[in-house]
């Protein structure tokens, strides 16, 4: 039991991160109808940026809390450049072009993003210390014995991830801005109205996309080490929206738990029996027959067809 | 052909009270009516009758909560759309709902899917029954292509042809399913007078030279009244009139209908 | 396609098309005969098939009562049913009496009327409302068939092609020979076709020829340019027009062509290019069409394109004909013509349908050099050639490297040309047409005893043996000498200059050649500019001496023109003035159509006309004028006359 | 301006139809197949064959396949690698278990399963459209990644996971030279290709692109939706197994799990974008291009890299291809969603109107 118990806890803290990456997502579908597959690479760049970055400062032997700090603004700035040039020469260009075109637009996007941010950031791992304790802890151990392995750095990723939910949450009900950004989202039209041209509101989506990414690998850097492998993260992170539906921030963060705690205890659980390694599909084969049930996923709004 | 008195006995189709709700908003209320065998039947009303709701539920787009449809003397369950196609249903869009991508030829090839069976394999080396079945349809094809007098637009991609033109073709490609009853959504709407005429006188044509049962949708009264044998008026999902031409010019309710006058 | 041969294969000396079918159906069955551009494709019909529906129709029209000698009218767009149908009618004895589809009501009831036909095919529904409104008045008109059923459902009392088949295979089924037998009563000598020529004067007369007249034409031409059996063909011309029945029906039979029928008027250009057919016929106004298109899209065309098409045309014009007649042309000429023609005159022929023409023509009016040529330079076998309906078409033609834009070609064989005392060209040969139908008076006015038919044309032949036509021959007049005077001719001529807007010449009776000149305002005005000649209006402009000499010049070009003409040479313009005022239809100068009224001028400025001839230095006028906003007025003004050197006649060499 | 279609005119609906209607084309056709069989073989070399030809070839034929679901039936799909995957082991596990049958009937067994596999997840499919789909075929992508690499039978449970292709030999004469392997591939590619060119251009082609233009009105005048989407899945899965066991036999000879991974899907999706969406003839142009890019790089950069001083590695270089592959996709999106095939057809029709501009 607490086996199992720490095996939950272990998955929805990597659910966490996943939605981390999938709140991204939401965010841009919402604004902007795009699929962003790009995502993952940002998350990428963002962490490459940001480690390299740091590295250099360190070397000019500024003290670590400014080194992070102008670190930080480093990558933000890099992600506002990613932002900007997505807007302005991807997807002004494909406007109210069907869905699935700017999906593989995007995908390409991807490439680039991959291919611009190791050439010039590097392409090995670097580890990152952005300063997050790594200690294994100890909890609940009086109720079981030898208590629930977690680790610490998964609890902070927790609470920085709930944070930047609750701040999305203000941005978009109290802000000028984050108003606009939803009306968007039901329609174009209704966008102009708000006061803000598109071409801004997808900028500033891209942005505060960008940001998340940045968060995001700022976390999973300091869990795995920024490696190429981050922008993988992409993957991991669609059976969530599938699960949770593109257009709910909410359902971005269950789905990820769900994902999250649902691959863990399957490998666990059931991999063994079936050879090892299931979890590279297991969210996907889940997502998948959640899919036949209900299309528009747990909180997505269901599409009516006309003629 | 204006005032034209044809009698028909056989109903094809019955549509008995009709209703059909999205989400709280009634887009039909307890219609009922009957299109006759060989008839131009015209279903009108002002924009936001219900008249495309109804098209929609006799071609099996959407399924009404309540009240039945009778079609060729069956009273039919919720069907699908292609089941609809099957038993001889053929319809044209309000919207045109053309394939752009592909020629005028092609689409109206796409018309004849239902009567085209060889399988994938003989598709595969396109010889003997498949090359064959292929030509046999395209000779129907282009009788049609003649009929329609798009001959000049024949290899040309939908896409490009100006509306009039896309009009037709979709007539084409509604008409070569050999349909018993063709519906045709708003078949006249944003032409210029010369194109309605041209219309006009393809769908007289048709019913003519093939004996098609016709039902179409026109939000104005002028020329489907010149070229129907029956009408029904729609106003806010409600039928508010039913019979030949002239009565309905005179018919008080539709008239205010038109007018904008009462609810 | 059909199992018997069609008719028994009764027929022994091949003198009629029904004869001639038969062979065709027998000996070569399987070539395509006529191609249709129906439903997408170019729907073929072989001999055999031909021969099958013409007897099947044949049929069908003896049932419903066609007798030998009877008429039937054949009424719409060049089809094959239609050219079926004339061949079934034949088959019977009758005749085809085709007619333009465009003719309105009247002029094709007085068609009917005057055939006296009870039988008419119709293409389409237009046609048939036509003959539906004659046969009211026209009640011999008994029996409509149609071949196009659109629109004609609720029609009572029609007959379908298909119908008179049916009733014609009923027929066979009991009386196998009913066609065969009347096949082979036909003999050469019998009469094929009336032929209505749409009468420029006066009720149209319908010209009776005989199986014997189209049968020598149909060779005649084909020898002449070496049709062979499978050349191509469309066929866009009106079926009435003789050109197109010896081209599409008769060279048809006799050669072998296969007759393209486009799909419809409008998209005649579209198929002249699927088809590219080898040999082809075109107005003039067609062909200038042509041009003017090419032109207008070259226009959009990159400035490279463009500056391409204008060297290598310009270079064609000079190098192409030649090539074509086969001179002398130097090896980089060659080389360089080769070149333009991988990248322009291939491409353009082809664009045109023209690239596998080995000879076309054109007729009718006289056609400009400039256009004509601009075929032969793209390497088009264009020729000119002279004929009538009288003549069964061929009088004259271009032989192959004899072409000349300036002449209508030799007389093809058999044929024999005399030129009358009054200039009017007259011929003889086997396609003199038997007689205008029902009208013996005009046929004796245009046929003489012993065969020589009057064209009403005036010309000449040079001593290439080339006809020129010169003018209409009723305007041709001759001076005090004797020598022959053409004023279009000589108008025409000068005409061609862009200074020169309307001119109007005299000398019938007279001693020489005098000529009214209206200068083209605004040419002459910017020629002015460019040379700052000031002037403040038409008549000080007109009265300028620099003017004079312009003028004065191309008259003297036109002589020198005339001068190597040995018939014209005599008839140069001596004496000129240039009109105060510009010639005007309101002024009733001209007719509505712009063409100069000789005969009202030579009123109306009777002053002027005394002066040229009086040898006075100036002439005064006075007269009353109709401005453009319809003010009366008038204008007075003197106008010097001035004497214009005559040219030595000068020995041919240099022509063409 | 080399066409001349004066007097190519069609008598026949089956002339009218034809692949190559224009005589110049047909002859273009047959030059380039004359060229592909018979020149070819003399003048390739070893590398040649190995680094462009038979890569170009197969991937060309899958590229056909990937074209008929996402270009002709609008269905996106990134599980394409795991596709070949699926005709490769089929194949692989037919010759083992089956050592009679012929190497290459394995190929096209392979192909059958791979359509197998292809209908079933082509089910959601029918449910759901755009990238829910997409994401539905990655689903399959990682499926099949791990099931080559998990799933011990499949690989016949060889300790490295890495298999080898059974020798090629048809009616006993040997067929594992370059020459051979190419010639091989060569008739697979243009066999299929010609029945995928066949279908497309039928009444089930014409369903697909009814699906693809607007599934609504396709189904309102009687597509089977689920026909038509399933036959698509079908086709288009058959050959790309085909091409998955042609790589798997004929290219590499053995291989691992990791050449059937997603990056083979991305790649196969470029060919087909850059290509052209909705083309037989894109697809072998996109597959030339994607194939050619990466040998010209290599070749072209170092290079280009020392001229200004600058020490290129293999890795850089490979970032660079990426670059430029994004860069081109989003390219070709924005301004010629046809790819390199309308590039084609647009030249051909300046030359057909020829010297006139429109």
């Amino acid at each position: 039991m607490g086996f199992f118990l720490e095996v939950l806890i272990g998955g929805l803290l990597a659910g966490v991160l996943y939605s981390l990456v999938a709140l991204g997502f939401v965010l841009i579908f919402k604004a902007s109808g795009v699929f962003n597959f790009a995502q993952g690479a940002m998350v990428l760049a963002a962490a490459l940026a940001l480690v390299r970055a740091l590295d250099v400062m360190e070397q000019w032997h500024w003290p670590f809390t400014l080194a992070l700090a102008g670190a930080f603004a480093f990558a933000a700035v890099v992600m506002a450049i990613v932002a900007w040039a997505a807007e302005r020469l991807v997807l002004r260009k494909l406007v109210n072009q069907e869905g699935i075109i700017l999906f593989m637009a995007t995908i390409g996007v991807t490439f680039f993003i991959e291919g611009l941010a190791q050439s010039v950031f590097g392409a090995d791992v670097y580890p990152l210390n952005i300063g997050l304790p790594k200690d294994p802890l100890f909890i609940l151990e009086s109720v079981f014995d030898g208590g629930i392995l977690v680790n610490e750095l998964d609890i902070w990723a927790a609470v920085i991830a709930g944070l930047l939910v609750t701040g999305l949450a203000l941005f978009f009900q109290r802000t000028r801005i984050g108003r606009a950004l939803r009306a968007v989202a039901d329609d174009h039209a209704a966008a102009q109205s708000v006061g803000i041209p598109l071409d801004q509101i997808w900028f500033i989506v891209w942005l505060v996309a960008g940001l998340v990414a940045l968060v995001a690998g700022a976390v999973w850097g300091s869990k795995l080490g920024v490696q190429f492998s981050l922008s993988l993260l992409a993957l991991k992170a669609l059976p969530v929206l599938i699960l949770g539906g593109f257009t709910s921030v909410p359902g971005a963060i269950i789905g990820g738990l769900i994902i999250g705690a649902g691959e863990k205890l399957a490998e666990v659980f059931l991999g063994p029996s079936m050879g090892g390694g299931i979890e590279i599909w297991f969210a996907y084969v889940v997502a998948l027959l959640f899919l036949l049930v209900r299309p528009q996923g747990l909180f997505g709004e269901r599409i009516i067809e006309r003629v | 052909m204006p005032g034209r008195i044809r009698s028909f006995t056989e109903a094809l189709l019955s549509v008995e009270n009709v209703s059909l709700t999205f989400g709280g908003i009634n887009a039909l209320t307890d219609i009922s009516f009957d299109i006759k065998k060989g008839e131009i039947r015209a279903i009108i009303g002002p924009n936001g009758a219900g008249k495309s709701s109804m098209l929609n539920c006799i071609n099996g787009f959407y399924h009404p909560q309540r009240g039945s449809i009778t079609y060729k003397g069956v009273q039919r369950a919720r069907m699908r759309p292609h089941e609809a196609a099957e038993q001889g249903i053929a319809r044209t869009f309000q919207n045109i709902a053309l394939f752009r991508g592909m020629s005028t030829l092609d689409n109206i090839m796409t018309g004849r899917n239902l009567r085209m069976r060889t399988g994938l394999f003989w598709q595969a080396l396109r010889i003997g029954r498949a090359e064959r079945e292929e030509i046999d349809h395209r000779i129907v094809v282009e009788r049609i292509i003649d009929f329609l007098e798009i001959q000049h637009v024949r290899k040309v991609p939908v896409g490009q042809l100006p509306y009039g033109l896309q009009k037709r073709v979709e007539l084409g490609r509604a008409l070569a399913a050999e349909p018993d009853l063709l519906l045709l959504d708003e078949p006249m709407a944003g032409m210029n007078l010369e194109e309605k005429q041209d219309m006009c006188r393809f769908v007289l044509d048709v019913n003519d030279e093939f004996g098609t049962t016709i039902c179409l949708i026109e939000h104005d009264m002028g020329v489907v009244m010149d070229i129907s044998d029956r009408v029904v008026v729609l106003d806010y999902g409600k039928k508010i009139g039913d019979g030949m031409p002239d009565e309905i010019k005179a018919n008080q309710a539709v008239i205010d209908a038109y007018l904008g006058v009462g609810h | 396609m059909i199992s018997k041969a069609p008719f028994g294969g009764g027929a022994q000396i091949r003198d009629t098309f029904p004869k001639l079918l038969v062979e065709r159906a027998l000996t070569c069955g399987s070539q395509p005969a006529y191609r249709e551009k129906e439903f997408g494709i170019w729907q073929t019909y072989d001999w055999s098939r031909v021969a099958r529906e013409v007897e099947l129709f044949a049929a069908g029209l003896a049932d419903l009562g066609f007798r030998r000698g009877d008429r039937l009218i054949v009424a719409g767009y060049n089809r094959p049913r239609l050219y079926w149908s004339m061949c079934a009618a034949q088959s019977l004895g009758g005749m085809p009496v085709p007619v333009y589809q465009d003719s309105v009501v009247e002029e094709l009831s007085y068609v009917v009327e005057h055939a006296g036909a009870h039988f008419a095919i119709a293409e389409d529904q237009e046609q048939i409302d036509k003959l539906l409104e004659i046969k009211r008045s026209v009640p011999s008109l008994s029996v409509l068939i149609y071949d196009e059923p659109r629109g004609l459902r609720h029609y009572e009392g029609l007959l379908s092609y298909g119908d008179v088949q049916a009733r014609g295979e009923r027929l066979l089924a009991t009386k196998p020979d009913a066609v065969t037998s009347e096949v082979a009563k036909g003999k050469g000598s019998d009469d094929a076709i009336i032929l209505y020529t749409s009468g420029t004067t006066g009720r149209p007369k319908g010209a009776v020829l005989s199986y014997d007249n189209l049968i020598w034409a149909a060779k005649t031409g084909a020898a002449f340019d070496g049709l062979r059996d499978g050349d191509e063909l469309l066929s866009y011309l009106p079926m009435a027009w003789v050109g197109d029945h010896i081209f599409s029906y008769a060279q048809g039979y006799i050669v072998g062509l296969v007759v393209n029928c486009p799909e419809s008027a409008a998209t005649v250009m579209n198929d002249l290019r699927e088809i590219g057919p080898t040999y082809y016929f075109a107005p003039p106004r067609v062909l200038e069409n042509l041009i003017t298109q090419v032109t207008i899209r070259m226009e959009d065309a990159g400035l490279i394109k463009r500056k391409l098409f204008q060297n290598f045309m310009a270079f064609a014009r000079r190098v192409g004909p030649a090539l074509l007649d086969g001179r002398e042309v130097s090896f980089v000429d060659r080389l360089y013509y080769r070149m333009g023609e991988l990248l322009v005159y291939g491409p353009l022929k082809n664009a045109l349908g023209m690239s596998r023409i080995r000879v076309a023509y054109t007729a009718g009016e006289a056609v400009g050099p400039e256009i004509f040529n601009f075929y032969r330079a793209l390497g088009v076998n264009m020729k000119q050639l002279y004929g009538q309906t009288e003549a069964s078409v061929f009088v004259t033609i271009h032989p192959n490297g004899e072409v000349h834009s300036d002449t209508v070609g030799k007389p093809v064989a058999d044929v024999e040309l005399k030129i009358g005392d009054t200039g009017e060209v007259l011929y003889r040969s086997p396609g003199v047409f038997k007689e205008y139908f029902k009208n013996p008076q005009a046929t004796k006015d245009t046929k003489t005893p012993d065969g020589w038919v009057h064209t009403g044309d005036a010309g000449y032949l040079d001593e290439r043996g080339h006809l020129h036509v010169i003018d209409r021959a009723r305007d041709v007049g001759k001076l005090n000498d004797g020598t022959l005077f053409a004023p279009k001719f000589i108008e025409n001529k000068l005409k061609f200059f862009p200074h020169i807007n309307e001119a109007v010449a005299f000398g019938q009776g007279r001693d020489f050649i005098a000529a009214f000149i209206d200068i083209d305002m605004t040419a002459v005005g910017d020629w002015a500019e460019r040379r700052n000649i000031t002037y403040s209006s038409y008549q000080e402009l007109a009265s300028r001496d620099e003017v004079y000499d312009l003028v004065q010049g191309e008259i003297e070009q036109v002589n020198r023109d005339l001068s190597f003409d040995q018939q014209m040479a005599g008839a140069q313009i001596r004496r000129f003035l240039i009109l105060l005022k510009a010639l005007d239809a309101d002024d009733g100068e001209l007719t509505r159509t712009n063409k100069v009224r000789r005969g009202f001028i030579a009123e109306r400025y009777k002053t002027l006309v005394d002066a040229l001839y009086d040898g006075s230095k100036s002439a005064r006028l006075k007269v009353d004028v109709t401005f453009e906003d319809g003010r009366k007025g008038t204008i007075e003004g003197t106008m010097r006359i001035r004497d214009v050197a005559a040219q030595a006649a000068t020995p041919i060499r240099k022509a063409s | 301006m080399l066409y001349r279609e004066a007097g190519q005119f069609k008598a026949s609906y089956r002339a009218d139809q034809a692949i190559f209607p224009i005589a110049q084309d047909r002859f273009v056709a047959m030059a380039l197949l004359v060229i592909a069989f018979l020149v070819v073989p003399f003048v390739a070399t070893e590398y040649t064959y190995r680094a462009v030809l038979i890569p170009t070839v197969i991937l060309s034929l899958a590229a056909i396949g990937l074209n008929v679901l996402m270009g002709y039936c609008g269905q996106v799909s990134l599980g394409s690698g795991a596709f070949m995957g699926v005709g490769a082991y089929a194949a692989y596990n037919l010759a083992v278990r089956l050592p009679f049958l012929n190497p290459f009937v394995c190929v096209l067994l392979g192909g059958f399963v791979a359509a197998a596999i292809g209908i079933v997840f082509g089910i959601p499919s029918l449910r759901i459209k755009g990238f829910y789909l997409a994401c539905a075929t990655l689903a399959a992508q990682f499926f099949g990644d791990w099931a080559f690499l998990r799933i011990k039978w499949i690989t016949n449970d060889t300790p490295s996971g890495s298999v080898n292709a059974p020798p090629l030999q048809l009616f006993g004469l040997d067929l594992s030279s370059p020459t051979a392997n190419y010639l091989v591939s060569l008739v697979f590619a243009v066999v299929l290709g010609l029945g995928a060119k066949n279908i497309v251009r039928g009444h089930i082609g014409r369903q697909w692109m009814a699906i693809r233009d607007m599934d609504i009105a396709a189904e309102i005048i009687g597509v089977l939706p689920m026909y038509a989407k399933l036959s698509a899945f079908a086709v288009s899965s058959f050959l790309i197994g085909v091409a998955g066991a042609l790589w798997a036999f004929v290219y590499l000879g053995s291989w691992e799990p990791a050449a059937f991974d997603i990056d083979r899907s991305f790649e196969l999706m470029f060919m087909v974008i850059i290509g052209g969406l909705g083309s037989i003839l894109g697809s072998a142009l996109g597959a030339i291009f994607i194939v050619l890019m990466p040998i010209f790089l290599n070749q072209a950069l170092p290079p280009l890299g020392d001229v200004v001083g600058w020490k290129i590695s293999t890795a850089t270089v490979s970032h660079f291809e990426s670059m430029i592959f994004g860069a081109l996709i989003v390219f070709f999106l924005v301004v010629e969603p046809h790819g390199l095939a309308r590039l084609w057809l647009t030249g051909k029709e300046k030359l057909r109107l020829w010297p006139f501009p429109h």
